[in-house]
């Protein structure tokens, strides 16, 4: 039982791609891709989301991240709108390095605020 | 006197029409500071709206609204699409479940939805978004508070083109104008563009609904 | 004569998603996705990154943004091995936060230093 | 006595045919605390390397050296190549255009590639990374310098394998172990254990060639 990510975003290949990239070194972290419309466009579906929120928890809660600010406001709407009781939290944290620092942790077994908290502490390393 | 919910379903239809109306000026407001879909969202999200509502069965003023917030946030897919559906959520809660909506009453909502908007987006008057369209909005509404629900919405509409034509000179600080920075100066925000169009919209349905 | 952008990634998809986010508010910036390697895996291929930086030049110079470590040395690398006189700079940026603002700033006709600070000041907006 | 063009280039292709057995203990090492490609990634770029030496027409050690470093760049896809590729394009650079390498230019050329990787990938020693097999390695050439390039390599050699075992307790603070943090220690380091395996078949080499 792991924390879980959701990764969101105005596009389906940006989300897709985060995930692969924090997915080789968590490989036993849900992480799931929210990203585009539903029609193939840019920009942020939040029934997506909903539904990707939902299959990320494991029970242990789920960390969303986010690209720009209506994604962000997607992300914590839908966290708002849960009707079961996940807890999520929308981190504030680079996209792309929050979701590999996140994605690691949360492999190491990290609980949900620590998770959050690896995230919002994300730069690029070398 | 106020609107019923009969009333208040043909309201939010006249808005839907005069937002999709707009459709191409929105866009192309959103082309200069933004990503240009503005226009092409609430179009989409307004019809998905009048799709619902064609679907009846709303038994409250509060109900119509919720139903138009849940829809926008469906299907509007930008910014516009959590901001207006927590802005009608929020008022929706503050309508309750009375049966008419009157003047006080329609002012109580627009207040709670500014307070949404401003809880979801985090945005300052001045920030150059729907925000200052919406403010002097709620403060007219508030002022005319004893008049009937046309003329509070008439307040409300005139003080949001005002709000909406006061955003052009300003530096935008959130949304995605804000990556322009100062070249953001000098346009008009699309968002406070719609939320004037909107209101005036509503207060133009309520006006023909009270007349008559 | 725009400043250019080459976006390199460990994912093509990625690379792809960030730059159809960034092109959305900049359509006249050369933003060149450089991810992946050569045969659709994980990793950065040089020789993608050094042929996107020779497309992303119009004679403003070229920005190059990347998202783990190893393609920040194959971004600086590709910079090195320049045979043509393009003058790039690897930005220090969170990648897609860093490739947006980058890509406004480009847009509106800055040049080369000030659209590296504007993705390497880059962070979330609301 | 040193190692000719034909002597180096056997060198490097015994350093790729080690570095190919050793493919899945450095996929496994990097499996723990990175993406576990290590092994593939160098797996590959020695294949390519292997590929390139046997088109020949080589005319200096350098030459043989600066194929190598391009063709790792080009093929490797991880760290690992512009690490490597730096490095073995540095020690390119120092060796010039000697017709033979000797001890002293071994270590020399040795250094190169240490300061080539630290400017690459900016890691100090204890790090966790080569750089940890690659410090020791070169002080130990340093100090035997006066030796042939056999007794300087097999120096280095040893120096390496104790620097790279010496990763196994450290914290990762480059490269992508170090997002594991603390969870790092207790491995060793795939990079460092591949610089081993590298010196070591090298020092073998020139050893065979100089012992004939
Ligand atoms: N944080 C915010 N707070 C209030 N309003 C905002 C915020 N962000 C954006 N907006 C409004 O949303 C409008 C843009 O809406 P839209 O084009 O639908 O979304 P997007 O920017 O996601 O494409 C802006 O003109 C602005 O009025
Ligand atoms: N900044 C750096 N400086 C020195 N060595 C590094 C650095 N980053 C990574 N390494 C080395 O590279 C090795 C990993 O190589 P490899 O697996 O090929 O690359 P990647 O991490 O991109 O998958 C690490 O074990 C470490 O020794
Ligand atoms: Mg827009
Ligand atoms: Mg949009
Ligand atoms: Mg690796
Ligand atoms: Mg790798």
């Amino acid at each position: 039982m792991r924390v879980g990510l959701v990764i969101v975003s105005h596009s389906a290949a940006l989300a897709a791609g985060v995930t692969e990239l924090a997915a080789q070194m968590a490989p036993d972290v849900r992480i799931m891709p929210a990203g585009g419309t539903e029609d193939g466009g840019l920009g942020t579906d939040f029934d997506c989301v909903s539904a990707a929120l939902e299959r990320a928890d494991s029970g242990a809660g789920v960390v969303l991240l986010y690209d720009l600010g209506s994604a962000q406001m997607t992300a914590e709407l839908a966290v708002e709108s849960l009707t079961t009781p996940i807890r999520a939290i929308v981190a504030d944290a680079p996209l792309v390095e929050g979701a590999v620092a996140a994605a690691v942790c949360a492999q190491g077994g990290a609980d949900l605020d620590a998770v959050g908290s690896a995230a919002a502490m994300a730069h690029a390393f070398v | 006197m106020g609107c019923s919910v009969e009333e208040v379903t043909a309201a939010v239809r006249v808005a839907a029409e005069k937002v999709i109306e707009h459709r191409d000026e929105l866009v192309e407001l959103d082309r200069v500071i933004g990503d240009g879909d503005h226009g092409e969202n609430l179009h989409r999200g307004f019809t998905a709206v009048v799709a619902k509502l064609d679907g009846g069965g709303f038994d409250s003023p509060a109900a119509v609204l919720k139903v138009t917030a849940t829809t926008l946030i469906s299907t509007v897919g930008g910014a516009a699409g959590p901001l207006y559906g927590t802005a009608f959520l929020r008022a929706a809660t503050a309508l309750g479940d009375v049966s008419e909506v009157d003047g006080r009453m329609a002012a109580t909502a627009l207040e709670a939805a500014l307070e949404g908007v401003v809880a979801r987006g985090k945005a300052a008057p001045g920030d150059k978004t729907m925000v200052d369209a919406l403010t002097p909005a709620v403060a007219a509404a508030r002022s005319t508070v004893d008049a009937g629900i046309a003329d509070v919405l008439m307040a409300a509409a005139d003080a949001a083109a005002a709000g909406a034509a006061a955003t052009v000179p300003l530096v935008a600080r959130k949304g995605r104008a804000s990556y322009l920075g100062e070249r953001s100066a000098g346009h008009l925000d699309p968002g406070a563009r719609s939320t004037a169009v909107l209101l005036r919209a509503l207060a133009d349905a309520a006006s023909r609904t009270q007349r008559q």
